[in-house]
Parts: structure tokens; sequence; C-alpha cells
């Protein structure tokens, strides 16, 4: 066996606290290995060609690079020896930059660290056994969570590209927080009026099947071959009758039923459309208010509809699909106002949220676009704007910015003047953060040309004084306290994570961050992938974003999907549980503990029951080798021998 | 941390499941969070897949000691591989003292792969507990 | 007012022995003005409490240990409630007065005043005898009719006794000062 | 996370029997400016079977004085009382004075902190202090061990001119890490406890602004101006009395309340009554009993109305009734109108 070492200064990355050559010097040592360099970037293109040149001049078969974290390179230089003629799996990278130059301080240590994490890597190449992938077909339809724009805009890009979409919504209509906005910043365009056109070729889509007020209740599968359960919720309305006509709603008489499409800043019906230009353009019952639900006795609106298609009998229905990628795009929530009691909002009618102001601006919304006061529908003169309320303070666990915020408040802002020109507005800020093309233009356009007062502070109370909301906070330019008697204040309340955001990553096996928020593959290079092949991101799912950005994430993801798919076969990782049938006792431990159910019992021909791995299924966790009283099977690539190559070598130093 | 740069090292094998902690360690790396060198990590594709006869052979066969890192309770990449190892770990803790072992030489943890400052927290403080103990003497440990 | 020349005024040993008398990290503040916005004195200091932190950061030992700001802190634990940081503001002020006493650099004497005459009236009687304290405080600090209307009121309702109560165990707090003082070379 | 910690979930207690015995940490002021809180509070304390006893021989805490000195002497001044009620085997004391109650609580806090500081606080110490006593105030007791549904069992009156803003002061929930009880920005145990003994509350925007607290003496305008926006508030809030349940804040808005007047040109009459003084009231005690003579703005025009459970209860029962007609007529005209919809 010959086994090539090369060790990476990645600049002054790693050779600056380990000594590389004194690494190189012991490798040469080891039992084994037949050549060993050092190299300034070993990653680099020439980097690539000296370990193939090695590998035909020395005659190598066994190659490790001492570098980077595998997580960054190993399939880079997987592929540099598979061009060299060897097996891809006969190779291992030893982490000297992560792992140790970068966290050591002393040169000695780190570099007696380096020596022995390439002795371990060493011994572990030289029990590595040659891998092959298999191939399977892969099913060319995409599964996208989410109908808001990013999930919109990446079912559409899928759709014109020709592959099948199921998208599935869990409200009533596609069209998310966005389709809740008035103008969208910095443009002041109709927010509307740029969404309504993709809600509307997402409905009319031949290859887009849209499952609103719908769930995912289960995910099985791999990449390539999903099995996805959707639940449909009972809407106690037959949409396939339903025409939208509205004659419902108008005479439900439950009128006070939490309106969810607008934040709840004015009542709905029991049997609601959420909004006029909802897509699809259907009425659902909410049971909570429906009379006929908690009272036992109404049917006002099953006697009013002209197609007759009220169903108070509907239960939840379970359908199946089929698809060979996710797309992830479930957006976000807000920090409920209760949880910020400074400032009063949820107690005092009031203090409202942002976005709850923007169902008043606009023009369907429940106030046909008058902005007025929740407490007595009068036209407010004074507003205050409170950014960051909740966003920034690590003493409520919310460290991050909410990335939108001051953009929006700005906007509203102007929004405010040109609906109500003897208004005066104030912002109460901390930073203006306005980094996008145009934006901080925009922040400057409401202070410059819209008077907008900006306050660079925090608010510290609210609270009622006769009808006018005092808002107390400081001006820390001036150095003193402020206040305001303000009409109305609008709070900027911070983006969250979805409630279920974590349970959804667990059916997705994807990660999430401490805030709930999905974890993408690599922050920079590999933005709208997640660890799980086959599973992508788009949107504010993965953390705070705006409208532009989500709506390159939900392309950038639908071209990921296009390139996964634009192969017929894809090829199987070959690192998956390998059965030795001599030596199975056919106890079937490993079938019960498998996580992913990929073994099953097989009869050999001689009677004997044994384990079987399902290559497709199996995901290659490795808990059947450890469930496994007798090694019989062992998970390919770290096998025990392969491990225990490794802490033999530690140990023996 | 300073104090334990200036002992000995000890032999400390870290198996880190490749989704969550490995990437986790990987973090603070790129944070150049600073550790103490004593430590040599296993990458392997899940927690699960650690077999408590690695951890008992690395402690017999001249490890300090053993960590064990995976992903966080219902955050696994394998659904719930980290559940059968705790389960397992957890039954190891118990054993080693009947194998002459102070069952604080081993540790089962979970850190995620955003989490560098906690892995740093992590290795700093099961090194420093290392060090209170010293190199592991299996003879005096099972005499006394 | 002159520019402050950072180069030569920040003192960051000041800056480390706030830090650690008060177990606070002032480079945790990013200067958001919460505790500014909430303090009920924001209006008697010369300093807002977000700028002392800030005096602090940036080392301005001098202008921080003679300011009123310390002083007229009355602890009402506002900022360090509200701090996104979890600054125990409060906690620093109170550090910084310590540091003032220490250094002879304290602003507000009368306050010092009230405060030493509360103290040496514990540890005479053991407990606070206020109508000694009132007369001991007006005495010393020269106002000496000051709150003198609410004389009668309190009078007329028994609600102060005209002789000091004295506790058994008064000796025991006196000790507690005097092993302060003798341990306590800081205060010689 | 603090809020999440602290926050809405009082715990509440649902037997209403208190079995052990407390210490009784009075305080100074307790003893002079503010013996009817020290008499109401017995008097309430007494009624509702809660045991204590006052610690032998206690001394002051040391209060803001000290810890302008120094951390460690002022732990040592109010841990010498902590060993007092650790010997005398008890192990939960009760501050009604939140100065008080928050100094011992810091000692304890910083001492178990770090055995470095404990030994420098024992140090000075005749007896050393062995971390053995919780100090909490009392309306934690009064929410958390003897629980609202006792206090409810035990009233007997009802005042229904009394509308009650109730005023926390600065320091009783805060910092919430210290305090460990109620919200730090929207505390309830002072209003859930009053509602249980029937009162009116209102809704208090100014229930945690600092009152001025010890600056009285030395900065007198100072705290003028403070008590000025409290009361205005209150007032404002459209209170008829302040209830209280701090030594200081009560000195301040009472005692000091012609000095604000006279100062910043208000005509404030504003009675401010500690807290246990309303629940004595309404657990039918006399004025006299919970020593309301020692206000200085009275309150006997408030109490005039005063009427017993039984008045009051049949009192409501009209009024309901009253109300139910009227809510009929309205539900009738609903069904009406859905009527001619169909």
């Amino acid at each position: 066996m010959r086994v090539g070492v090369f060790i990476c200064h990645c600049g002054n990355n790693i050779a600056g606290t380990v000594d590389v050559a004194k690494v190189a010097e012991e490798t040469r040592k080891i039992p084994g290995v037949a050549y060993a360099t050092t190299y300034m970037y070993t990653c680099s293109e020439p980097g690539q060609e000296e370990i193939k040149e090695a590998i035909k001049r020395e005659k190598l078969d066994r190659i490790v690079v001492a570098a980077c974290s595998p997580r960054m390179h190993e399939l880079t230089f997987r592929r540099t020896i598979e061009k060299a003629g060897l097996n891809r799996y006969f190779f291992e990278m030893a982490n000297i930059r992560e792992h140790v130059s970068w966290i050591g301080e002393n040169r000695e240590l780190n570099t007696k660290k380096a020596i022995e994490a390439v002795r371990m890597a060493v011994a572990k190449v030289m029990q590595n056994k040659p891998l092959y992938s298999s191939s399977f077909k892969i099913n060319k339809r995409v599964l996208v969570i989410g109908g808001g724009v990013a999930g919109m805009q990446a079912a559409l890009d899928c759709a014109d590209g020709g592959l099948e979409v199921v998208l599935v919504e869990k409200s009533p209509s596609v069209g998310g927080m966005m389709a809740r906005l008035d103008k969208t910043f910095p443009t002041v365009d109709c927010s509307i009026c740029i969404l309504g056109p993709k809600m509307v070729d997402v409905a009319q889509h031949e290859k887009i099947k849209l499952y609103a007020f719908s769930e995912i209740e289960d995910i099985k599968g791999y990449v390539g071959n999903y099995q996805i359960k959707i639940k449909k919720k009972a809407t106690y309305v037959d949409w396939s009758k339903c025409t939208g006509c509205g004659a419902c709603m108008e005479k439900c008489p439950s009128k006070n039923a939490y309106d969810a499409f607008n934040f709840g800043v004015a009542p709905t019906r029991a049997i609601n459309i959420p909004f006029p230009q909802a897509i699809p353009k259907k009425a659902k019952i909410d049971p909570k208010y429906c009379r006929q639900f908690t009272k036992g006795k109404c049917g006002v609106c099953a006697k009013i509809c002209p197609t007759k298609a009220i169903n108070y009998e509907m239960v939840d229905e379970i359908v199946t699909e089929e698809v060979g990628a996710i797309i992830v795009a479930t957006g976000y929530s807000l920090i409920d106002m209760e949880k910020l009691p400074e400032y009063g909002g949820g107690k005092y009618p009031d203090v409202i949220s942002g976005i709850q102001y923007e169902r008043l601006l606009n023009a369907s919304g429940p106030t046909a676009g008058h902005i007025v006061r929740p407490s007595d529908h009068e036209e407010p003169k004074t507003i205050v704007f409170v950014s960051c309320a909740g966003s920034r303070d690590k003493s409520i666990g919310i460290p991050y910015c909410s990335n939108f915020c001051c953009m929006y408040i700005a906007k509203q802002a102007i929004l405010t003047k040109d609906h109500i020109p003897d208004s005066q507005s104030y912002v109460f800020y901390m930073d203006i953060r306005s980094p996008g093309k145009g934006y901080d233009e925009f922040t400057r356009r409401a202070q410059e040309e819209y008077g907008v007062h900006y306050i660079r502070g925090r608010v510290s109370r609210i609270y009622p004084k006769g009808k006018k909301m005092v808002v107390r906070g400081a001006d820390t330019l001036l150095g003193t306290q402020v206040e305001i008697e303000a009409d109305l204040v609008v709070l900027g309340t911070a983006v969250v994570a979805n409630s279920d955001a974590a349970h959804m990553a667990e059916k997705l096996h994807i990660s999430y961050d401490t805030s709930g928020f999905y974890v993408e593959s690599h922050p920079k290079l590999r933005p709208v992938e997640t660890n799980t092949s086959g599973v992508f991101l788009a949107g504010a799912c993965q953390g705070p974003k705006d409208i532009p950005a989500s709506v390159g994430q939900g392309s950038a993801a639908a071209s990921k999907v296009q390139a996964l798919f634009s192969k017929d076969m894809l090829e199987s990782d070959p690192a998956i549980a390998r059965v030795n049938i001599n030596t199975c006792v056919g106890c079937l431990k490993c079938v019960s503990t498998c996580p992913f159910q990929a073994i099953k019992d097989k009869e050999l021909k001689d009677g004997r029951v044994v384990a079987d791995v399902i290559e497709t299924v199996c995901a290659g966790c490795g808990v059947c080798t450890s469930t496994c009283p007798c090694g019989a099977i062992q998970l390919q690539h770290f096998t025990d021998n392969q491990l225990l190559a490794e802490v033999n070598a530690l140990c023996q130093m | 941390m300073p104090d334990v740069a200036l002992q000995q090292e000890l032999r400390i094998i870290g198996f880190l499941c490749n989704w969550c902690s490995y990437g986790g360690a990987d973090t603070a790396g790129v944070s150049r969070f600073k550790q103490p060198t004593d430590l040599r990590i296993i990458r392997v594709p899940c927690s699960g897949r650690v077999d408590p006869l690695f951890v008992v052979k690395a402690l017999l066969n001249g490890a300090d000691g053993v960590l064990v890192s995976g992903c966080h309770p219902r955050d696994c990449h394998y659904s719930d591989g980290n559940f059968y190892a705790r389960r397992r770990l957890e039954m190891l803790k118990r054993l080693l003292p009947f194998l002459g072992i102070d069952d604080r030489r081993f540790h089962y943890t979970w850190v995620s792969a955003s989490e560098g400052a906690r892995w740093q927290e992590t290795v700093t403080n099961f090194t420093k507990r290392l060090h209170e103990l010293g190199p592991l003497q299996l003879k005096k440990e099972v005499s006394s | 007012m002159d520019a402050i020349n950072l180069t030569e005024t920040i003192d960051t040993d000041f800056i480390k022995e706030v830090a650690k008398e008060s177990g606070e990290n002032p480079s945790l503040c990013y200067q958001c003005g919460n505790c500014t916005a909430g303090c009920p004195y924001t209006h008697f200091f010369d300093y807002p409490v977000s700028m002392v932190m800030r005096l602090l950061q940036t080392g301005q030992k001098e202008t921080i240990l003679t300011s009123k700001a310390i002083w007229l802190c009355a602890t009402c634990e506002t900022c360090t409630t509200r701090c996104p940081c979890n600054i125990d503001v409060a906690h620093i002020m109170d550090t910084l007065r310590i540091m003032a006493r220490r250094e002879g650099k304290v602003s507000e004497k009368d306050i010092r005043l009230f405060y030493d005459t509360f103290l040496s009236s514990m540890r005479q009687f053991g407990r606070i005898y206020e109508v000694g304290l009132l007369l001991s405080y007006n005495l010393k600090s020269g106002h000496l009719m000051a709150d003198a209307d609410l004389g009668p009121k309190v009078l007329s309702r028994g609600k102060i006794h005209f002789l000091p109560k004295k506790i058994k165990g008064a000796g025991e707090v006196a000790k507690i000062f005097e092993r302060f003082e003798g341990k306590s070379d800081r205060h010689g | 996370m603090k809020w999440q910690k602290f926050s809405k979930d009082l715990k509440e207690n649902q037997t209403g029997m208190v079995e052990k015995e407390y210490g009784y940490y009075a305080g100074c002021s307790l003893e002079g400016t503010a013996s009817e809180y020290d008499t109401s509070l017995r008097v309430v304390l007494n009624t509702l079977g809660v045991k204590f006893r006052e610690p032998d021989d206690w001394s002051c805490c040391g209060s803001t004085p000290a810890h302008t000195v120094d951390h460690v002497l002022a732990a040592a001044l109010a841990a010498r009382n902590l060993s007092i009620v650790e010997k005398s085997g008890l192990d939960t004391i009760i501050a009604p004075c939140p100065s008080c109650m928050t100094v011992l609580k810091k000692a304890q806090y910083n001492m178990k902190g770090s055995d470095d500081f404990a030994a420098k606080v024992n140090q000075l110490l005749d007896e050393p202090y062995n971390l053995g006593v919780e100090t909490k105030s009392a309306l934690q007791i009064l929410l958390e061990d003897v629980g609202l549904e006792a206090i409810e069992k035990k009233v007997t009156h009802i005042f229904p001119d009394l509308k009650v803003a109730p005023y926390y002061g600065c320091i009783l929930t805060r910092p919430p890490q210290l305090a460990q009880f109620d919200d730090p920005e929207n505390p309830v145990s002072m209003d859930k406890i009053l509602s249980a003994a029937k009162i009116n509350v209102c809704d208090f925007a100014f229930k945690l602004e600092c009152c001025g607290a010890a600056f009285g003496v030395p900065k007198r305008d100072m705290v003028n101006r403070l008590t000025y926006k409290v009361l205005s508030m209150a007032i404002d809030a459209g209170a008829n009395c302040i209830a209280v349940a701090c030594p200081l804040c009560q000195q301040n808005l009472d005692l000091r309340q012609e000095q604000v007047n006279r100062t910043m040109g208000s005509s404030f009459n504003i009675p401010v009554l500690y807290f246990s003084q309303i629940l004595g009231l309404a657990f039918g005690f006399s004025p006299k009993e919970v020593a309301l003579d020692k206000l200085v703005v009275g309150a006997d025009n408030l109490l005039k109305n005063r009427l017993t459970v039984e008045e009051w209860e049949k009192m409501r029962e009209a009024e309901a009734q009253a109300k139910k007609q009227k809510g009929k007529k309205a539900i009738e005209k609903d069904e009406q109108s859905t009527e001619e919809t169909e």
C-alpha cells in the first residue's frame, strides 16, 4: 500500500500556527506512507494537478489531504483522485485548520496535534475499501411547501421549466405576507398589483397542483423518491362547487370571528373568503365561531349558497403525493406584542404592529385604506413608529436584526403623510439599516421630503393619557428623555420563526438554529441547499428577508431543483450499511432500530433468516452497526475496523 | 484555559457526528474560538454510530477521556439516531466504574452546527475536568 | 468643548477595573439608549445613563467619577431590567460610586453626607433612629430647616420616638464596621 | 429570557394552608415612620393564619447607603440578620420593606454566587451565615403561600367607593433575576390580591415609576417632581386612592404630598394606603386597628360607604338582573336581523 499525504499551508491559515514542514517530515515516518509533501493551496487547480501527478509518479494508491474541514472540500478531492484513476473512497482528510490551526495558540502543540490528525487519517485510509455508487431513477416532481412570494416564485420557475409542482399552503389562500402589504419599498409599488398576477399564474398553471388550507403530515423517502402525506384540512365548503360569490359571507350572522389575514385589525365572519384577490377564491368556515358548530343551529350559509357547497360534516382528508425534491418556503411569524409589556401592545388598542398598520393602509383592508385609530375610528394625526420592537434584544432571546423593519417603517411613514397630509410621524430607531439598492435614498426621502422626525433612541414606556398614547423614550443624540403624545403607535415587531418550524424541520430532517430558522448547507456558497440532499430553502424560513431576497432565493432553489432533475438517474451514496450473511445470526435487532425502516428480513435458500438492507432507503447513519451483536452489519466507509484503526492510531502513540 | 495549556497534554478522543457537532467544531474554528489542544476528533456520520465498545477500547488502550457529541434531541439528521446513542451511552456511563474507570472521564453531549461557542465551552470544560482528574491510571483507579 | 484626545485619555485600566469589580462587561453595550429612556432620573443627571456607559467604554475615568449622575442614581433597577444585552447597569453605577468614594471624587456632597449620617446612626444604635438621623444630617449639611414642615405631621401621628432605641447587638454591628475598616487597606 | 421565566404565571397556593413559620424582618422604617404598615400587616397575617416571629435583636440592613461604600460591607450588614434567622431555625423571611428585601436578597444572591465573596462577608461577621434563608416580600407570601382563595374567604366588608391605583414602586419585582417574583414590567400580584378582596383596582401605567426613594432628604426637589408625576397619573387613571407596599413610596407620596402641592402648584388630596391597611379593612377591622389615623392625607370619606359581603352581593345580583334584561333585548334584535336576511 502506498499512501500519499498532502499537507496544505492554506496560505497563512494553517502554516501560521502549524509547522507544516515538520508535519510532512513526521508523516514520512509513518509505515505505509510513500510520499508526503506540503502545498500552498492544495485545493487550487495546480494543487489538484499536483495530487494527480504524484499519484502517477509515485504510484500512490491511497491519498490523505491535511487541510480544512472535510465538510468543505472532501468532495473536491474525491473527484480529483477519481480523475487520476483511484476509487474516490481511497481518500481521507485530516482537518488541521478548523480543528487545529484556528483554535490553538501554541505552535508546538498545534503541530503535534496536526501530526496526530494525519496519523489517524492515514490509519483510516489504509482500511478503506473501494465503494461504487449505483444509480436509481428519480421522480421529477417537486414539492413546494409554502405559498408566499418565495414559494410561488419557486413553483412558477419549476413549472415553467416543465416540472410538475405540488404546492402546499397552510392558509386558505396563497400570497403569504406579501399579499397583506399595501405598498412595497423602495419603489412604492402596489404590493398586490405585482403579486396578484403571480397568484393567478399559480392557480392557472397546468403544471402546478395547489393544495390550499393544507399541511404536510408526513415525509418519507429520500432525494429522488419522496412520499408526502398531505392533510387537506376541513373547510366545510366543497371547493369544487364553491364559486367564490361571497353570498355566504355577507349573510353569516356570526360577525366576530378572528381575522387571521388581517391580523385581527377588524373581525370577520365565521364563513369567509380571506381577501378579494384570494387564490383560490373559496369560502371556508371557522368552526370556532360558526353558530352551526358552537350552538348546533344556524345553517344560514347552507341555505343561501347557490351551488349547495356547504358541508358541515366535512372532515380532514389525507392525500399522498410522490416527488423527487422539496423546496421549503414556510416563511416567518412576528413576535406576539404581549411579550413586550412596556409597549402595551395587545393591552391598548391604539398600539398596533407594523403588519396591522399595513392592513389599515391597504385599500382592500378592513378600513378600505383609511387610516383610523382602532379605539375610536378617528383619523390619527400624530403617529409614532417604534423600530426594533423585540429585535436585537438578547434578553428575550432575539439577538438578531429583523432585516426589513427599518425599510417598511420608512415606507409606512411616507404613506401616512400621503394619506393624511397634516399628520406628523416620528420614528424611534437604534440604527437605520438600509443597505439594499435604492434603500438608503428611500429612508432619506422619508426625512427630507416627508418631514418624518427620526429620533435616535429607545422607547421605555407607552401609556394612555386621555385619548392619547404617551410615548416616553430617549433621544440619545440629545442625551435626554423625550415624550410624544401620539394618536397611534406602530411597533416594528421582531421577525420570529414559525411556532411549528422545529416540528417541520424534524419531518424534513433538516437543521434549525437556536432561533428556529432553517440552516443552509453553507452560509456563503450553498445558501439555498440544506444538509439533506433534495431539500432546498427559499425565503424567510432561513432568516428574516425582504421581498427581493425571497424572490431571488425562490428562483435559486428552483434552479437547483432543475439541475438535480437534469439527469434521469441519480447516483446513490455507497456509504450505506451492508450485511455479511455469513455472520448474521438473524436476530433482526437492526430491523427494529433502523430509523428509516431500511432493513428487512430475508430468507436464504437454506432457510436461514438474515437482515437485508434496502439500498435506496438506507441513509447511512450506522445505528444498525452499533446495534448488531456480532458485527455482521457494517456501515461502509465507517466500519468498526475503520473507526478502531483511528482510535488505535491515537492510543498507540 | 491557560492553566490547562501549561500542563502535560492528555489524550482525549472525541467522536463527533458529521452533521451537527463536527459542524459546530468547524464553526468554532471559523470563529477562531480558542480551545485547549488535547482533543483529537474522529468523525462519524451519527452519534448513533458510536459503539460503546469504541469508548471502552479507547479508555483501556490509553485515552484519558472520551467525548461523544451529537445533534440536539429532535434535530438529528437521521431522525432519532441520537436517541439510540443517548440510551446506549447512558448505560455505558453506569458501567464504567465497574471497569475501574471514573465515569467523569466520559462525557456525552449535543452541540449543533451553529453553536461554535457552545462547542468551545464543551471542549474547555471537559479538558479542564480531565486535567483535574489527571492521566488515567487504570490499575490505580481499579484498586481505589 | 475641546476634542477628547482618545489616544491619550482612554484609560483601559479603569475599564478593566470597573469590569472586574462589577463583574459586568461594558463592551456588551451597543448604545441603544433603553436605559436612558426608562431612567426616572435622566432629567436630573449631568450625563444620562447611556452616556455614562459610553464614557465608561471610552475610559473617561475623571469625567465619570466626578459626575453627579452616579450619585443621583437611586438604584431603581429599571436600566438593569430593560437592558437588551443583560448588563446589570445599576450595579455598574453602584461600583462607580464606590470607586468615586475611594478616589475622593464625590460630586454630590449632600448625598454622601446623608448616607454617611445614616451609616453612623446605624453603627451607633444598630438600627436607624430617624429623628436623630434627620437632625444630625440637617446640622452637618447646613440645611437647618430642611423638611421642618414635615416635623409636626410626623410627630402628631406618633410616628417617631424621641429617644433612640439601641439594640443589644449594636456592638456587633459596630464590630462589622470596625473589621471592615481594619481589613480594608483601600479605605485606610 | 427574563420575561418568560417570571411573567404571567404567578404560582398561587391552592390549598390555603400555611404550615410553616416565617421570620418577620420589620426593618427600621416599620418601627418609625411606617408603623401603620407594621400594625396592619401583622393584623392581616394573623387573620390569615400565617405564623411569624421577629428575629431576636435584628439590626438595620444597611439599605442604599451601605452599598455605596462597599459590596462586602453591605452584604455583611444584611447577612448578620440572615444569620440570626438561620440560627433560630427558620428558613424564610418576610421583609415588608422592599428596600430591606432587596438588600437581604442581594446579600444571599451574591454570597451564593461566589464562595470567595461569601468568605469575605463571613470574615466581617461574629457568626458565619450558611446561606439557609430565603427572603420574600409580604405580597409574595400572600400570593404564593397563602393564596387568593384564602384571602377571599376572609373578606367581610366591601368598600365600593374605593378606586385603587396599585403602586409597586421600583424594586419590588426588579431586577427579575433577584426578585424571582411577578413580572418586572407589568406586575400584577397586588392587583390580584386587592381584587381578591373585592377592591376596585384601576389600570395604573406608572405602577413601577420610581418615587425618588431615599432622596427625600438630600434631594427634595427631585423627589417632589417624581412624586408629582406618579400622583397625577393616578388621578388620570381614575383612582381616588393609592395602594403601596413600600415605606419610602408611602412617605414620598403621602407625607410629602403637601410639599409637592406647594412646589408644583398642584392640589392633590389623594390618600396613600398600605395594601395591608386596605386588606385589614376588608377583613372587617376598624380604621384604628389598621392604624389609618397615621396617614397624613385621610381616607375617611372613601370608607364611608361600607357594605357587608351579603349586602354587596344582593346589590350585585340586582345589577346583573338589570343587565340581563338589556342583553336579552339585544340578542332578540340580532336574531331578528338574521331572520330578515334569510
